[in-house]
């Protein structure tokens, strides 16, 4: 059996990718995809754990994060949709309109 | 064999009410095209109405549900309460401003009521699940409101920073509960408290780390330094209405959660956490407030100034004593209506604009004398200043503070409250002292204000004068509700 | 050989899977007409160009559908635990699943009226 | 029962129905309700003065409702009617309405006539909700919100810039002394564990050491609380510009009632203050300091309000001279003489001012005797009182706080000479006053001259009042050395201040000494002024040219300005004497109190550059600071 340590290791590192990913990509989309990364390295801690002690909490867990995933992958792709047809770019540099 | 009764649904009875209204909303805007936009607001307004009634028969009631997931214990039904009010006013608030700005969408309410009922779960859940759900039917419906105005591209890239920062955070939370789990094995408070207090527990570095990682996602959502970038670029693009709706409902709420999840059940005693939390708290408070300063938008000001005050709220957190929790209580509450109130006035327009920088608001005294008064009333009240609901709500937390011994942090924060009078005041000289013109080809308006939001506003204001002249029944509330939390 | 027993069924749903997608794949492959343009030879990057996409417009019609889609495929993530609990969650587990699936439908009948099902 | 909610209830009614209604009801109805808010409410202050008289240890407490109670800490909305609070309720309320009265007739012509009434009526409410309050917390209520009213009252005019400028002035500086009395407040609670007055006055001998560092910390700071309301050095420069309000409100607020809040409050914390020599000290030295400077500036001056003005911030020094030396009851006893002739003269150049039109520089009057009789002689009342001129009220109250300087055990023969100097120059200055203002050659010019006449009967019945009063107050407080009556005054506040160590009194012959010599000195300014005054300014001009320098720089605010920028350009001169003067600059102070919000720009203009709308720039602050917490935590 894969010790536990071996999947936390994993799941740190996709979250850390994740996170980078949001600082670092300049497409709005990659960035949102990012995010996506972050919290399947959530989904696979809580997997890990779940498994690890013998709990269906994290797995049930893991469904509503794959659904609020989901209604947030929808209204954020309507966001980016209608901030493209007023902007026409997805660079997220060219986004500063608000500031100071 | 029956896993839920319908016991099991008291305590959820508002949330179920709102939803219906929810469902109301959406159908009379489908099917009913016909319909006044009026007629969908009152509706809105009367589902949130009766649910505030189903809270009220609660209190008291003690009612818990779906295996103690649910509670409807005094500080949830105060909270909800709260929220239901700053629904209201926001829904008298909007009429008029959608009417202007030409946004004529039926599911503006409907996410209203929807944002409304996250978190409402988020309140009165002990279980972490639940509180994440309630949280992001929360965000989402609020990513939606932010963004409603799509042809603004400020509306819109407001509504991606607050998207894309809101999910960031998001991921922080979940990854903090998920090593929280693995650390006590439970998604429950009451059982991860049982857990966490078995000596070493707090030396686990899960633990730690699950912990630390839930403050800064909640840091994010009641926006304290440094987690408080999005706040000012989200207020100032988001549609105003909306703006108080966020600063008011939705920070209250994650003041709640606060509380909830951090002070009453994770045992945080240690000078590790209060010194974080110190630190916190003095940052929030400085940069709100200096940056507030830097302004020339009123909107954007009071943006930067809600940070402040959620600075000041962080200072009874850190002290941390059952009169400071109480304190956190009456100040969200205060802080809600006096905020939703001056972004409020905002949302009228004065020589068919809407105001938003402080040259807008020359010549309310002589044009809106009401709404300049009533202006005045909410500077005065975020100012501090006595007889007002903002002076009792500092008062608390100082008194609360010193009590405890926290000299330094009570003398920042009358330093930083005194910086604040510089741009509040400037609010009140450009409504009194400067002389409005009358752009060429404005035409002035007949009636001075719309009935709605006139309403709301001195409904608003009398709350905010009433919790300064009689604020003990509040104060007892907030006591009594913060006993039951322990 | 309990092994074999329990995912048995798992290994033959998988080959059955992989035999449908290859099947259909090869069908649209040998039966779909077959235009070579420079959309279709540039790189995939979800859709979009990382440039941006000037020049190349969507119709809003598959945004729309795909978003719908995206919904109302993963809501069904919470149905599969109920089909197979469902002789034990009994008439508790039916009225909540119905409960679900009705504001399900009133979603499906809000993205009706207001057009997002609509292809013309 | 006594009923004490019911005076501050009176006004705040009146300003609800004047703010709320008076636009549509009109001004005959504002005409009445206003003044008649007031003036039931000084109705129910006479008899409640009398009932404190006969009550028990002369204190009536009335708790109202519990404001707040948070565990072991319980405020009350209280109360309380003794000696202190009696007095000022009477002034507050008497002088007020005598006030509202004479506002009828100057604001007539005003557009937001019901505006300034229902202000004026809050302000009322707030005055008297700061004497009655039993507790800081109260007292912090109306001492907030006597300044928000003072605040939008200057502003009245605010079409004129000059007056909104004023009006923020007045708030910032007042702002500061806030922050001096809320540090107080929080020192105060930490050591006693309540906020009510009269534990505190009770416990301050046993809780806090005589003369430790706790108690003369938190003195000086309800001093400087105390210096912002009272418009001391340094604090003092709002006051002159708030002029720009109405004259009737220079007269309410700025002269009679608001100003004296912070003398109420060192009073009414003698017990606290006493045991800080060093404070009580500091209070003294800054009061004949602002007496003296502030006298020095008004001989000069020519604006009739402004020369007022001066004289209120000078006589207000004089006040905390006798409060520093330990001599309370005088001090008391002045701002109730004062409150007479200073409201009573700030309204006669109110009748000046509304029958020129509006002009209020006296080089322009002159000769207005006959034109404007009543005001002429109710005017030379006060002066007469105010000067020192014996048996009028001022001659009194002042000749007690001479005697109380040079012979108490705080005080000594220095602040008596500041004193008896400042005593000279306030004769010559308000003689000045009356000889360019009703006397000599008429320099009106001609427009306005066709126009003069006597004010309405609605001005001049409060002037004659006032003027009786200014006369005749006097006689509540004769001192012993003179002996034809009892000293009302200090049977009045027997046992009611704190005792400052007692020493020798001083004897009657150097007491009657030091009278006649400051009598002498009155009279002599006055001959002085009469001389160069009274008939043409020929002799002026002359003696001006004499004494070019020490005119110009009384007449220059103490040279402002000019000696500022010799300061910067001309090193050299950085040595002279002036040095000292430059502390008291307006500009000076000015910068000080806008300093905080300077340095915290310059901080946000660094700040600002993070806020630079990139949404990667801002998730980069959030992962450095969730890195920072999780390395604080962690390690």
């Amino acid at each position: 059996m894969i010790p536990i340590s071996h999947v936390l290791v994993l799941s740190a590192l996709l979250f850390s990718i994740g996170v980078l990913g949001v600082m670092l990509r300049r497409n709005v989309i990659v960035v949102f995809m990012s995010i996506e990364l972050m919290l399947n390295a959530v989904n696979l801690s809580f997997v890990g754990f779940a498994r690890t002690m013998d709990d269906m909490t994290g797995v049930i867990f893991i469904f509503f994060i794959i659904v609020v995933a989901a209604a947030e992958a929808v209204v954020g792709l309507s966001i980016i949709l209608s901030i493209y047809r007023t902007r026409k770019t997805l660079n997220i540099d060219e986004f500063n309109l608000l500031k100071w | 064999m029956a896993f839920v009764t319908t016991t099991d649904l008291i305590p959820l009875i508002p949330e179920l009410i709102l939803l219906g209204a929810a469902f109301v909303v959406l159908l009379l805007d489908l099917f009913a095209p016909g319909s006044q936009r009026t007629t969908l607001a009152v509706t809105t307004i009367v589902g949130f109405v009766i649910a505030l009634v189903a809270e009220i028969q609660l209190l008291d009631s003690g009612a818990t549900g779906f295996y103690g997931t649910i509670v409807a214990d005094g500080f949830s039904i105060l909270f909800e309460s709260l929220y239901l009010v700053i629904g209201i006013l926001t829904v008298l608030l909007s009429l008029h401003y959608l009417d202007d700005h030409g946004i004529g969408f039926g599911e503006y309410y409907v996410l209203l009521i929807t944002a409304v009922v996250g978190m409402m779960f988020m309140t009165s859940s002990l279980e972490l699940l639940v509180i994440f759900i309630g949280l992001e039917i929360m965000s989402i419906s609020s990513y939606i409101l932010v963004g409603i105005r799509r042809r603004v591209p400020e509306s819109n890239e407001a509504a991606l920073k607050y998207l894309l920062l809101g999910a960031f955070s998001t991921g922080f939370l979940l990854y903090g509960i998920s090593l929280l789990y693995g650390a006590t094995g439970s998604i429950r408070i009451p059982e991860i408290v049982v857990a966490l207090q078995e000596p070493g527990a707090l030396n686990n570095p899960l633990a730690i780390i699950g912990v630390a990682l839930i403050i800064i996602a909640m840091g994010f959502k009641v926006a304290v330094v440094p987690f408080h970038m999005w706040t000012p670029d989200v207020y100032s693009g988001a549609p105003t209405p909306v703006t108080a709706f966020l600063s008011a409902a939705a920070k209250a709420a994650g003041f709640a959660m606060f509380v909830r999840v951090l002070l009453t059940g994770i045992p945080l005693e240690a000078e590790l956490w209060k010194d974080l939390f110190w630190a916190i708290a003095v940052l929030t408070m400085t940069v709100g407030n200096v940056m507030a300063l830097m302004q020339n938008s009123v909107k954007r000001m009071l943006a930067y100034s809600s940070v402040a005050h959620a600075g000041y709220i962080m200072v009874a957190v850190v002290v941390g004593t059952p009169a400071a929790l109480s304190s956190v209580i009456f100040y969200s509450c205060a802080y809600a209506v006096m905020g939703t109130g001056a972004f409020g006035i905002l949302t009228v327009r004065h020589f068919g604009k809407t105001p938003d920088s402080y040259d807008d608001l020359a010549g309310y005294a002589r044009y809106k004398p009401c709404l300049a008064f009533l202006m005045s009333v909410f500077m005065l009240s975020l100012i501090g200043l006595p007889l007002t609901g903002g002076f009792i709500g500092k008062l608390q937390i100082f008194q609360a503070a010193l009590e405890e011994g926290w000299v330094w942090l009570t003398v920042i924060g009358l330093l930083n409250s005194a910086l604040s009078v510089y741009y509040y005041l400037r609010v009140v000289v450009c409504l009194y002292m400067r002389e409005g013109s009358v752009p060429d080809g404005a035409v002035l308006e007949v009636a001075e204000s719309p009935g709605f939001a006139l309403t709301g506003l001195v409904g608003a204001a009398s709350v905010v004068v009433y919790l300064g002249v009689f604020p003990q029944t509040l104060l007892e509330l907030a006591a009594s509700s913060v006993s039951t939390l322990f | 050989m309990t092994i074999t027993n329990d995912y048995l069924p798992i290994l033959i749903l998988i080959l059955v899977g992989i035999g449908l997608a290859g099947m259909f794949t090869i069908i649209g492959l040998v039966v779909g007409p077959k235009l070579r343009t420079r959309e279709k030879a540039a790189p995939f990057e979800s859709g979009f160009l990382g440039k941006g996409m000037e020049g190349y417009r969507y119709d809003v019609k598959f945004f729309m559908t795909a978003l719908v889609f995206l919904v109302f495929d993963v809501e069904i993530v919470f149905l599969y635990p109920w089909t197979v609990q469902i002789r034990e969650l009994g008439w508790f587990g039916f009225v909540a699943s119905m409960v679900f699936i009705s504001v399900l439908v009133i979603g499906l009948a809000y993205d009706w009226k207001k057009g997002a099902l609509e292809w013309e | 029962m006594s009923q004490i909610w019911l005076v501050p209830a009176f006004p705040l009614l009146g300003f609800l129905l004047n703010g709320f209604f008076g636009k549509f009801f009109g001004k005959r109805f504002v005409t009445i309700i206003a003044p008649a808010a007031v003036g039931f409410a000084f109705l129910q202050s006479l008899v409640l003065f009398f009932e404190m008289r006969a009550a028990d240890g002369h204190r009536l407490v009335e708790t109202l409702y519990t404001w707040m109670a948070t565990g072991s800490f319980q405020v009350d909305v209280a109360f309380q009617v003794d000696q202190l609070s009696g007095l000022y309720l009477l002034i507050i309320t008497g002088v007020g309405f005598l006030i509202h009265v004479y506002s009828i007739g100057y604001m007539g012509a005003e557009a937001g006539y019901y505006r300034y009434f229902a202000f004026l009526n809050l302000f009322i409410f707030f005055m008297l909700v700061l004497v009655l309050g039993d507790s800081f917390l109260l007292m912090f209520v109306g001492w907030e919100g006597v300044g928000l009213c003072s605040y939008l009252l200057i502003g009245y005019y605010f079409e004129k810039h000059s007056a909104a400028e004023a009006c923020k002035k007045a708030f910032l500086f007042n702002r500061v002394g806030d922050f001096g009395v809320l540090s107080a407040v929080m020192l105060i609670f930490v050591t006693f564990g309540t906020l009510n007055f009269n534990i505190v006055n009770a416990e301050a001998a046993t809780q806090l050491e005589s003369g430790g560092i706790l108690v003369t910390v938190i003195t000086l700071f309800l001093f400087l609380g105390a210096t912002g309301k009272s418009a001391q050095i340094p604090l003092y420069v709002w006051l002159p510009d708030a002029m720009e309000g109405p004259t009737p409100v220079s007269a309410l607020i700025h002269a009679a009632t608001m100003v004296t809040a912070g003398l109420y409050m060192v009073a009414r914390l003698s017990h606290l203050f006493v045991l800080a020599p060093f404070t009580m000290n500091m209070i003294a030295v800054i009061g004949a300091a602002t007496a003296l400077l502030a006298a020095s500036i008004a001989l000069t001056q020519t604006d009739i309000k402004r020369v007022l003005a001066y004289s209120t911030v000078s006589q207000l020094g004089y006040m905390f001279l006798a409060l520093g030396v330990g001599a309370f009851t005088a001090g008391i006893f002045h701002v109730m003489t004062h409150a007479f002739f200073k409201a009573l003269l700030f309204l006669g150049s109110g009748s000046v001012i509304h029958a020129m039109h509006h002009e209020q520089d006296m080089l322009r009057m002159g000769a207005l005797r006959k034109k404007l009789p009543v005001t002429y002689l109710t005017m030379l009342m006060g002066t007469l009182a105010i000067a020192g001129i014996p048996f009028f009220s001022g001659f009194f109250s002042k000749d007690e706080i001479l005697w109380k300087a040079f012979s108490s055990p705080l005080g000594g023969g220095g602040f008596w000479l500041i004193a008896f100097v400042t005593a000279g120059m306030t004769s010559f200055y308000m003689f000045r006053l009356i000889y360019l203002t009703f006397h000599g050659e008429s320099r009106v010019d001609s427009h306005t001259a066709e126009h003069l006449h006597e004010s309405p009967a609605v001005m001049t019945v409060p002037l004659v009042i006032l003027a009786v009063l200014s006369v005749f107050g006097g006689f509540f407080g004769v001192p012993h050395v003179l002996n034809f009556l009892p000293n009302g005054m200090e049977l009045y506040f027997k046992g009611f201040f704190a005792q400052v160590p007692e020493t020798t009194p001083g004897s009657a012959a150097a007491e009657i000494g030091l009278m006649v010599a400051s009598v002498l000195l009155a009279v002599i300014a006055w001959s002085l002024a009469h001389r160069y005054y009274s008939t043409s300014l020929d002799a002026v001009t002359a003696l001006r040219n004499r004494l070019q320098t020490t005119y110009r720089l009384s007449l220059n605010k103490w040279y402002v300005d000019e000696l500022y920028n010799a300061v910067i350009v001309q090193p050299g001169k950085l040595f002279s004497t002036f040095v000292l003067w430059k502390l008291i600059d307006q500009n000076i102070i000015d910068r000080l109190v806008l300093l905080p919000g300077n340095v915290a720009r310059g901080v946000g203009s660094g700040l600002r550059l993070a806020q630079n709308g990139v949404l990667q720039s801002y998730a980069l602050i959030f992962s450095l600071g969730a890195m920072l917490i999780l390395g604080f935590v962690l390690l």
